[in-house]
């Protein structure tokens, strides 16, 4: 056991994967001699091999539908997609092609494959580097998603998404890669997708963030605290499939529930989160579920994005509208 | 570079049926069994345009003209190499194994046509025009990664190769140097749009030369070239010359598909002039110039189809829906969410109260 | 003014805008000779030839990608996606190019540019045909997303769309492509975007939907009716940006609201909806707000599409729970 | 097919500087021209490199290297061209006209470095690999549909032409014949990917082929053979011969930007083999050979370089911010939309009161 860096913890959980199963293989731009741009696959190349660790042409298309060839073929193929935003390049092989293999087959072929890919703002990376998209792939059956806020959860999650059997897809929170260190066992574990936890207990109001906002929701629990606000803080960690079970039980107990991510407001993820409490705790609700998110702009230029990402002081406004309601 | 000399278009038996090559590797009995196929699958073709016009299927897209290019693909291949076909490629399956009912129950709708049989390496037929084209290079990847000799063959369309994933696959492939064969069928037309406006070169087997791998232009309305050419090349590429493109001339003689009218953009001139020979009269002309099968034979033939094909139009009609429809919720996932657990009780509960579909 | 369908109408719709400016054009797949697989474009390629009706290769990223360029140039495009299950082709030049050329330059270049796409199953198309992909495009700034329910206003709307500065994508529900004819003028005229229409007042419960789902809510409210149920029926037509103001104060009135889409109901844009009206009229509320969506499944082929689609049985049912909270 | 003698570099001054072409067409002046431009956006490449180290910048993109390459280019064209650069081809853009202290702004983060002079025809720099090809295919199409002899240069890097829109670009444009030229500027890594292990073929100009157009490799480092090159075809394709592919083969001396480091993946030895004779050195030894400028001359045009850069900082540095940030709601559609509307105020609102950014 070692403290670590969520990048280490990733980099570990792939190393592990790859030495328990010769099927694993790593594969993306820049993975193989650089280890990354961010180093997530730093040492992996030297340790497994080019065969094993491939850098491939700067094509996302090609990245994603030959893996879902390569996961059909028998192997089990992490892919990267350098940027979240580079995503839709590939769209279609993962939407219609990767999601649906199953479906099509009726489950004669299915495509284990876990496509890692970083997001999130506030590093000053230049243009479309720093996309939310979630929403995106949340909306689409047959993948799931997944987002750690932490070193320990980033492992465990990133192992049980290679022991799937479906495509998941792996987003993993820039701001979040080196923000703090944590124990994490050297063994392998896994964190069972589909799975919320409660970070923070709390009696009066619920927050629920994922990924780069799970600090941000913390930070203002502890603030609420100094003004006698107990603040329930969930970190979703698995989007799709959404864990209805814990978020519902704990609005039924607060009454109250803010709802905390990057991705552009209008169509985000906060409205489906919203639709499910209201439909199964509206009777306790003692004020409307609040949203705070990113602004309806695409993601600005470095010299703005602090002052368009949600922050504390934007979330605790949240929370006493919601409080004070 | 002329590409008309540097791609030469393979041929053996000519648009009338003479010959015009060397046929000396491939037995008669070969032949017998193509044009038995040819025929069959001509049969079943028409069959199924009938039973839409009937209604008793659904959307349909016909492959009349294009047997020879895809049974002389299959006839070449062994059972554990993997197709990855788009939805006009039903003959090279079929001619590999699948069930013949199997385009039928595709028409009607049904999720089983899907399921690919077990003891074969074929995914489903693809409905994205070059969707499936990626997939063969991962698959022919994951082949040489686990030291497998099977090789991987994409079947598309000329329209296909105007997609960005085809200019990916071809790449990639060539970099990793797998074991993959792309197959595009020039049927001379994606729906409305005639090859020439889609490209402005005289041939799509150049496209070789932009990613450094063979490139082979076969007539694709005579099956004996098109067998010649797949049966020495897979040799190849199995053992290791790396992924090659062959274009197959051919022509799609029918509507794009059931709910396409070509007489709104093609003229019968411009059939005669592209479609360059049947490849059944053409194969027919030969085998009886060359006295190899004679009239009796071909009565037989025709004969056989119509069983064979009654008998897969029995099965597919014959085919259960129930409890399919149910299942929908069972392949999203390897295993059911809660979400879609919850909606799978709902689902079955409105289907056992018969639940009211009208649409207002 | 003569009786039309709505692929008439669009018919007429395109007809007029190339007419009246030479800078209007189409180019997509099969949209010339062919007249487009529904027809939509039919006889333009006859009255304005090769050069302004353009038939494409295949390959939808350079149809928008192209028309990016085009718009940018002094041309007004209208690019036709064949359907939109095929439109994940082209997802970047979308979300990245067209949506984001404003953004990215200061509005010193914009990309006035209509994408139409038809949509919507029911009519046994194969798959990746008929999917409602609405709610990835909702949550794109930078382009709008309008759909018609009947043939006014799909006139009207493209009208609107075509005169837009900046990129729509236009949804055309093929259910109903020819399923109605009504009195459309021949004459030039716009239906504003972003405003909603109230197709049927009522007093105890709003029933909002779009494209292919508004006659499903219209034949609902009817048939409550009988019950004594009286539905407000909310058409969005503009569902980016949304028409908040209609919504909200049609549910302030009746208190009770279904939202009713085909799209797969986890991630909708029906979680959007309900997320406005709970936050703006939280008070009135009554019950909670009901989706009736497509389930999260991808669109099933056609033996089973009817079992999927939401119909006038699934809504009415909302419709009584909600009444009977 | 041998793609090298098809496709030939072309070259005019090698890489010790000695005439092996000929340059009888290009003025002494305009040699001093291309070395006062080579001097000055290498000066303005290494002091933004050092700011970025200062933190007086963000992210950077370093170009030394490629001057020639891109310059050549520019100089060529029209003033009415449209040019589709990407984040790397600031010295092309320098040397049409936008002012210096853009490429600064752009890595400070500031919104006014996506608005491009009005008086040229240049769209954003792109961060998209090759998202920005079609456009040219597009903007090109428009000059044609318009009547007018405006062309459209693509500028992208050997990792772009591996993308898809790639290829739909130069297919498209082929088939429309439009007059678009592609500029793949070779500097032989995608990142940290070497040009060999992106593609499997010799040259990027051989892609040609597969559309039937133009192809052309040229020394990238040889300012005079790139000018050259460009000069002629502009005026082909403006003339209306269609779209053409030019490979400018040069080298990314540095850093792919400032947030990577080369030495992980690549050894000064790989350097020195690959990179073929530095642009300015290279020009330099010619125009000292020639006796075309003097010691004196290169003195002096290094201490220009460094005033004209200076002075470049200082506009960046002083460019205001506000009321920029509020504007991002501007421009999101031509008209603000009443959601937008909503949050301006809010945002405008704590931007007066000060918002706590805190993380925790
Ligand atoms: C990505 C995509 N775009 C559009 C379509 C609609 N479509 C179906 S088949 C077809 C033409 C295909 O032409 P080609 O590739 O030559 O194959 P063919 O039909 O001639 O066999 C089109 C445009 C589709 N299915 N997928
Ligand atoms: C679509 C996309 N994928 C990945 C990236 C990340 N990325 C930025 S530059 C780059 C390498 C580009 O190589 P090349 O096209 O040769 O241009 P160069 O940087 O050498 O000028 C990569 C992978 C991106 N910006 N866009
Ligand atoms: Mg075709
Ligand atoms: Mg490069």
């Amino acid at each position: 056991m070692a403290k670590m860096t969520m990048i280490q913890a990733l980099n570990q959980a792939m190393g592990l994967a790859m030495a328990e199963n010769p099927k694993v293989m790593v594969l993306g731009e820049d993975v193989g001699r650089d280890g990354g741009v961010f180093r997530a696959t730093e040492g992996l190349y030297e340790r497994f091999g080019a065969e094993r660790v491939v850098d491939t042409p700067l094509a996302e298309s090609s990245i994603i539908g030959s893996a879902v060839g390569l996961a059909i073929g028998g192997m089990r193929p992490i892919a990267e997609i350098q940027f979240l935003g580079f995503i839709y390049e590939t769209m279609d092989q993962i939407e219609t092609q990767a999601s649906r293999m199953r479906f099509r087959s009726q489950s004669r072929y299915h495509v284990p494959l876990v496509i890692r890919s970083p997001y999130g703002g506030g590093v000053r990376t230049p243009e479309i580097h720093s996309d939310s998209l979630e929403a995106l792939f949340v909306h689409t059956p047959g993948i799931k998603v997944v987002t750690p806020s932490t070193p320990y959860d980033a492992k465990g999650l990133l192992l049980a998404a290679i022991q799937d059997p479906d495509p998941v897809l792996f987003m993993e929170p820039i701001p979040l890669y080196r923000a703090m260190r944590e124990e994490v066992p050297d063994n392998w574990y896994e964190i069972p997708l589909g799975k919320a936890q409660i970070r923070n207990p709390g009696e009066d109001i619920t927050i629920i963030a994922w990924g780069p906002m799970v600090p941000v929701a913390e930070a203002c629990a502890k603030q609420a605290t100094r003004e006698q606000i107990s603040a329930e803080v969930i970190d979703l960690r698995t989007l799709s499939p959404l864990d209805e079970e814990t978020v519902i039980t704990s609005v039924e107990k607060t009454g109250r529930a803010v709802i905390v991510h990057e991705a552009v407001g209008t169509g985000g993820l906060g409205g489906e989160v919203t639709a499910i409490i209201q439909e199964h705790a509206f009777l306790s609700l003692q004020a409307p579920i609040l949203r705070v998110t990113g602004y309806d702009t695409p993601y600005p230029v470095s010299s703005v994005e602090d002052l368009w990402r949600p922050d504390v002081a934007r979330v605790l406004e949240a929370v006493h509208r919601s409080i004070h309601y | 570079m002329n590409p008309e000399t540097e791609f030469p278009l393979r041929r053996v038996i000519d648009e009338e049926g003479q010959l015009v090559g060397d046929r000396s590797d491939v037995s008669d009995d070969q032949l017998k069994q193509f044009y038995t196929w040819l025929v069959t699958l001509r049969t079943l073709d028409q069959k199924a345009w009938n039973m839409q016009r009937q209604g008793r299927i659904g959307t349909y897209a016909p492959w009349s003209g294009q047997e020879a290019a895809q049974i002389g693909v299959a006839a070449a291949l062994r059972s554990d190499d993997w197709i990855c076909p788009s939805y006009r490629d039903w003959p090279a399956l079929i001619y590999a194994g699948v069930p013949m009912y199997y385009v039928l129950l595709h028409s009607m709708g049904h999720p089983a046509a899907g399921y690919m049989p077990e003891d074969m390496s074929v995914l489903p037929v693809q409905i994205v025009v070059g969707g499936q084209i990626l997939h063969a290079t991962g698959l022919a990847w994951a082949s040489k990664l686990q030291g497998q000799d099977r090789i991987a063959v994409a079947l598309f369309g000329d329209g296909a190769s105007s997609q960005g994933d085809f200019h990916e696959a071809l790449n990639l492939a060539s970099v990793m140097k797998v074991p993959a064969i792309f197959v595009v069928q020039n049927n001379q037309w994606a729906i409305s749009v005639p090859v020439y406006r889609q490209m402005n070169t005289p041939t799509i087997a150049q496209r070789a030369l932009a990613y450094n791998i063979e490139g082979i232009r076969v007539d694709g309305n005579d099956v004996i070239a098109v067998y010649q050419t797949f049966r020495d090349l897979q040799k190849r590429v199995r053992e290791g010359s790396g992924p090659a493109l062959v274009e197959t001339v051919t022509y799609r003689l029918g509507a794009h598909t059931t709910a396409d009218d070509p007489t709104r953009y093609r003229t019968p001139e411009d059939d005669a002039r592209q479609s360059h020979g049947d490849p059944i009269t053409r194969l027919r002309h030969y085998l009886e110039t060359e006295h190899i099968m004679e009239n009796s034979d071909f009565e037989r033939i025709d004969h056989e189809a119509q069983v064979t094909v009654d008998d897969a139009v029995k099965k597919a009609e014959a085919y259960p829906l129930e409890p399919a429809a149910t299942t929908i919720f069972d392949h999203v996932y390897g295993t059911l969410t809660p979400p879609l657990k919850r909606q799978r009780d709902q689902f079955s509960q409105r289907l056992i109260e018969g639940g009211d579909s009208s649409r207002g």
